[in-house]
């Protein structure tokens, strides 16, 4: 039976969220209501019958250690296989390597220990439900070298134009890979080889002492690889910035994009965190909003996402906003297109006011 | 591997009186307050008070509640030595085994606690909403030097009637029984909360095995044959929120209690909390024009309508116009277009239709509606509102 | 939650034939192989292939066997929707509901299976040490358009009187069974492996169900009825190693196999691992003086004497001038000095006193030694070696 | 109920072990035939009703990460509570702390989270079987600020002249801790105190630029912290340098140092490695050995500790020798005071031999 392993390559990715990444790394930012950006791809993998995930953690992966746990809640608290977090911890005198090729030279022992003979790797910035079995059976049917996921976006958003766009001809043959400000469909930064490629890829980079093995390794050889496209048509969107992460947040308000995202088809898995239902007292007023559980709510919310246990007390407002756990809206405070992070306390009749644009980003555990 | 006390929980209640909701479900699997089954409430005090290993017997209809508890994982009780293990009566060389009551489901489990070579034995029943500290419980136990004790609690003299009442001496030691007295001569109700010596239940657990006309029950044979011994057995009082939910109405009150700000504390004591196995749905939806108050609402619901002193588990729908009153609605539950519900229990996975309306009175039980009388009541009443008041 | 094969393992078996060994054991959970227990080789293969979920259909003694298993971490089958499930006979609202045979204890699980809504069924039983990939097999079966596949072995011409044969046409299509057949036919025998497609097993249980006077077997109603009724029937040819331990003798060559250099992969085959709890013990002790050769020796163990072609379990002593041959010492047996054992097996904890001598010929069938009847050994033979030959 | 949690620091603690430790922490060096050295304290640990653990992981954490995995061999897979490894990973600009005190400091929350009112520290080289409940019930009783796991070696060993030694009055408080070559109590590197008092002693030492915790924490404060000295008196020994590593794994060849360290109390726990029975085949010849699970032996084992999953060929003789696992002995060779670490292979014929007090110790994955 052939199988894949996944990889969720976090050593490319900077900190593009400004005041949400400070302490941690993009990947486990929350996101709607109750997840981490990582839970997407996480979740997409453990369904898709893959049972060993490596991820490689980049820099301030504490709040990821912390958030993934044992991998219980992703099914992945395994004996064999299971999930492996892989920080950069390197003590090899004689390693040369750059970019995110250091994490593959200084865990190359994994690589071979494992059992499956296909890498499905992916990012954390394409957010989508999904499986990948159909990828991996289009993969194997077209014997192609490398797949790469892509979609295509009828309207091209502002976070689209850093990513990579794929010209194919009409077998879907990969033809031209690049950055172009045109209509194409656009590469998830999802992609899968076998190991055996991966790791000579790997190989060739580091010898030549390249940085990055999407850009040095594939798209580099796109004359020499059979690399196939695979157009993807469900659900998604990119996260790559403060805007694009406010726009969509708050894009999961409108209840077909909730329906889509969510009761598609399996359930996105994140971490358990036990909180009672939700507590709406007597003069609550909420609408179009998306409230997680262990919430407090005695004040007004409008067009607003509130992740778990988070207190609106009377008289207090909160409006296009979104509120991550563990804060405190005191009385009378107004809040209009602002992003608080975790363990905010904003005080008694304090008001914050953002645009949509550029919403108003306040940093965990401050009291305004 | 030693243990200073082995926890028995008896979760092989029929719930008789708990009518359809407990068709096919035994009762401690009941779902209560948004989230949890009642067992939930029980196991989570095994866990804050730290009284494991915990041994949990299960009779009947059994097969929810098995894939509820599992390995005991949302109550850390996952153990490797001393965490729960589910006993069911099973297969011997010859024939079955059945628990022919709460005595006989301890005796014939006896071997399970010998394993542990235990002092103290810990009883408790899987079927009430309570926080407790057990193991304050035990330390009072330790101190008194008693044979048994049995947790206590005071309930209004006007109730009295439907209780266990136990008569004490002023420092608590238990001299008689009295089961639901007319003219009760204390307030002390019990709670079916017991720690036994085990040497001493043992024997009277052997004793009672052998008796051929016998229940089998704690209450019935057990402790009064230890009270006939003249053993020494104490009361501990208990000061708290504790509901034994075994009828409709008062499975329904025990939702309303959950609005009362200081019984709001029942699902979120920081300092005692209540575990269970976490919903898998995305947060709640309110939606444009919705109207929610009063209300516990847990994840995956989609709100249109109007929800007020009502909990609703996760994965409910309320259609527009809809407006769902002092209703407890199970998971999974749809409640269509222009629908008025009041004072009623929805079953899991049960679909109201637009516009029904079923609204039951204050004097008269809450009605549970399944996926089988929903369609009764629709064609009985088809096109009237069915008002039960 | 929608799954492709559902697989059932049948964990019920008494294992009569087995005497001593299964008398408050059930013969799944019967310790095999120095570390393993008969059930771990079925587990493994279901993790290796890929096949689950897994029912796991137990009845008889079932305490240590659901000790064992667990929720089935071992064999990483500890999965939130699709793992192991633990499927014993429960009680409904009116009285008992054992499992009445194989195939009845499918029928009352109906509903355990309808929840991923499969396309197959696997049907497997605890009893057999092989290594197997269902998945194969599985392919196999889609592939040729069956109802039901069975997985049959070739067993040697001499030997087809002792095993279920079934006769077949040159594609393997089943024409015919015959239950230890005199005169064979053919010598593929069926290994009790079964994969039927859902839909038509389901008709087929639920006919039976409401025959009378069926024993609800799959070998002696189900698979004769789909035959009857002309149903597509295949074999699936199996090859490698396949035992059933079924009695004492069986089950001590089959320990004696393991020296055999090609069969020893059973146990260290790193492409088809076989899991088990492992053993918490430090690492076995080899004492100066000792002789250990052809020998599987566990954690825990230390020796003093010589131990020669057997297969000692974790936590064994064997003491100074003692010689154990030919034998199977269970987990924590202590064999004191200067004893003597040839061709036994025994079992959990027990001591075999100093100076003991017992040795079983090659004709006798291998004595299962327990604390009780090594004392009645004691009695009968004091002072004097024990021969059986 | 008063409770401890645990935390084994290992950022204080040095690579001491040579080629053991060029690519693992201390703490994670095997020992005694199938365990790490980290084992023995974190099953002391949660056998003591200590139902939280955190570990300060030091550098070259790859491997300990890896051992733990999600700490279900140790029963701290769980939901409240279990296992946090938690690495350098610093990301505060504002951060001046220094030492072992920089894991604290990184670290408070954690702290603060969690529910134990008692701390009980520990390092990884004192190695013993025990529970630390009497211990705690003994600082409770002599109401102490903090409790010193202390013991008595009657021949005092190489290894103890670097530990701290301490001397107490009568009443057991300690009154001089510190380095001298006299015969006194030794120091565990085990102690016990509140979780107030511990973060009160970081922050003071923090700002004053300190650089240890016990140290500049509580030697330094001895004039004005009650600290007791909490006698044991059970088997153990004091890992500290490559001789006394071998020297330590060499004694429990003998049947009662065996017997005392693993069949006096509760056992070990290590990481679950699924191997079979150790098989001796016709010509194996072994005696006076430690050997674990998953071995091959055809030829001559003496005096020596095998790991898991090691072959010895016909022909090989291994005398006095420690071997990890996955070594691979092959025909004719003749081992004799060496350390292999793991995945080593000696091919045919060649021969090894270090001294007793200076083995000849070879680095994993090497071809001899």
């Amino acid at each position: 039976m052939k199988t894949m392993m996944g990889l969720i390559n976090l050593g490319q990715e900077h900190d593009y969220l400004n005041e949400l990444t400070y302490f941690r790394t993009g990947a486990s930012v929350p996101f709607a209501g109750r997840y981490r950006l990582i839970d997407f791809t996480l979740s997409n993998m453990t369904r898709s019958n893959i049972y060993e995930v490596a991820i490689f953690a980049g820099n301030k992966y504490r709040s990821l250690m912390d958030h993934l746990g044992t991998g219980a809640d992703w099914d992945l608290d395994k004996r064999h296989g299971g999930l492996f977090i892989l920080p950069p911890d390197w003590n090899d005198p004689t390693d040369i390597s750059k970019g995110d090729l250091r994490y593959f030279h200084n865990n190359f022992d994994y690589f071979e220990r494992g059992k499956s003979e296909y890498v499905l790797i992916s990012g954390s910035q394409f957010i989508t439900s999904t499986v990948y079995d159909d990828m991996f059976q289009f993969h194997l049917d077209r014997d192609a070298d490398v797949t790469l996921l892509t979609t295509s976006y009828p309207d091209p958003l502002p976070e689209h134009r850093s990513c990579i766009k794929v010209k194919m001809d009409e077998k879907s043959w990969v033809t031209c890979l690049c950055n172009e400000q045109e209509n194409q469909p656009v590469f998830s930064g999802v992609y899968l080889l076998s190991k055996q490629l991966l790791l000579e890829l790997v190989k060739e980079c580091i010898a030549h002492h390249k940085e990055n093995l999407f850009k040095d390794g594939i798209m580099a050889n796109l004359e020499r690889l059979k690399i196939q496209a695979y157009q993807y048509d469900g659900y998604s969107s990119v996260v790559n910035s403060i805007e694009s992460y406010y726009r969509h947040n708050m894009a999961l308000l409108e209840a077909s994009s909730y329906q889509e995202l969510f009761f598609s088809g399996n359930n996105v898995l994140t971490k358990v965190n036990n909180q009672p239902p939700t507590n709406y007292h007597d003069t609550a007023k909420v609408s179009k909003s998306l409230i997680a559980t262990g919430c407090e709510i005695d004040g007004e919310v409008t067009n607003s996402i509130l992740f778990h246990n988070v207190k609106v007390a009377q008289g207090a407002t909160v409006k296009n906003s979104i509120i991550m756990q563990h804060c405190q809206i005191e009385e009378g405070v107004h809040l209009e297109n602002v992003i608080l992070d975790k363990n905010v306390t904003v005080t008694k009749n304090q008001a914050l006011k953002g645009t949509k644009e550029q919403p108003f980003v306040v940093a965990k555990r401050r009291t305004i | 591997m030693k243990k200073e006390c082995v926890t028995m929980l008896l979760a092989g209640g029929v719930g008789k009186r708990l009518g359809l909701l407990t068709k096919n479900l035994a009762k401690p699997a009941v779902p209560f307050g948004g989230k949890y089954r009642i067992i939930d409430f029980t196991l989570s005090n095994c866990l804050n008070s730290r009284m494991f290993p915990v041994g949990v017997l299960t009779q009947y209809s059994p097969l929810k509640l098995h894939q509820h508890i599992g390995v005991g994982k949302p109550w850390d009780l996952d153990r490797m030595h001393d965490g729960l293990t589910i006993l069911s009566p099973f297969t011997e060389t010859h024939g079955g085994n059945w628990y022919e009551g709460t005595a006989d489901a301890i005796t014939k489990n006896i071997n399970y606690i010998d394993n542990y070579d235990p002092e103290y034995v810990l009883v408790i029943s899987g079927d009430h909403i309570y926080h407790m500290d057990y193991n304050q419980m035990l330390s009072h136990h330790k101190k008194s030097g008693a044979d048994v004790t049995i947790s206590v609690l005071e309930v209004p003299w006007k109730e009295t009637s439907r209780f266990g009442i136990l008569n004490t001496t002023d420092d608590l030691r238990i001299y008689e029984f009295e089961e639901k007295p007319i003219h009760a001569k204390s307030n002390l109700a019990s709670m079916g909360v017991y720690i036994f010596n085990w040497k001493v239940l043992k024997e009277y657990l052997l004793e009672d095995a052998s008796l051929e006309n016998s229940d089998h029950d704690f209450g019935e044979n057990i402790l009064p044959a230890m009270l006939a011994n003249n053993r020494r057995m104490y009361a501990y009082r208990f000061k708290g929120y504790w509901k034994d939910v075994g009828t409709i109405e008062s499975y329904w009150e025990a939702h309303m209690d959950l609005f009362d700000q200081d019984l709001a504390q029942l699902l979120r004591n920081k300092e005692w909390p209540v575990y269970s196995h976490n919903s898998l749905l995305p947060p709640q939806l309110i939606e444009d024009g919705a109207i929610v108050r009063e209300s516990l609402i847990n994840n995956g619901c989609v709100i249109k309508g109007t929800v007020e002193q009502s909990v609703l588990f996760e994965g409910v729908t309320v259609g527009k116009g809809t407006r769902v009153s002092k209703s407890i609605i199970h998971p999974g539950a749809k409640i269509g277009e222009n629908v008025e519900l009041e004072r009623v229990i929805v079953q899991e996975n049960v679909t109201i239709p637009a516009g029904t309306t079923i609204v039951v009175g204050m004097d008269k039980e809450p009605v549970v509606l399944s996926n089988e009388n929903i369609n009764q009541f629709k064609q009985l009443f088809a096109g009237k509102k069915i008002k039960l008041a």
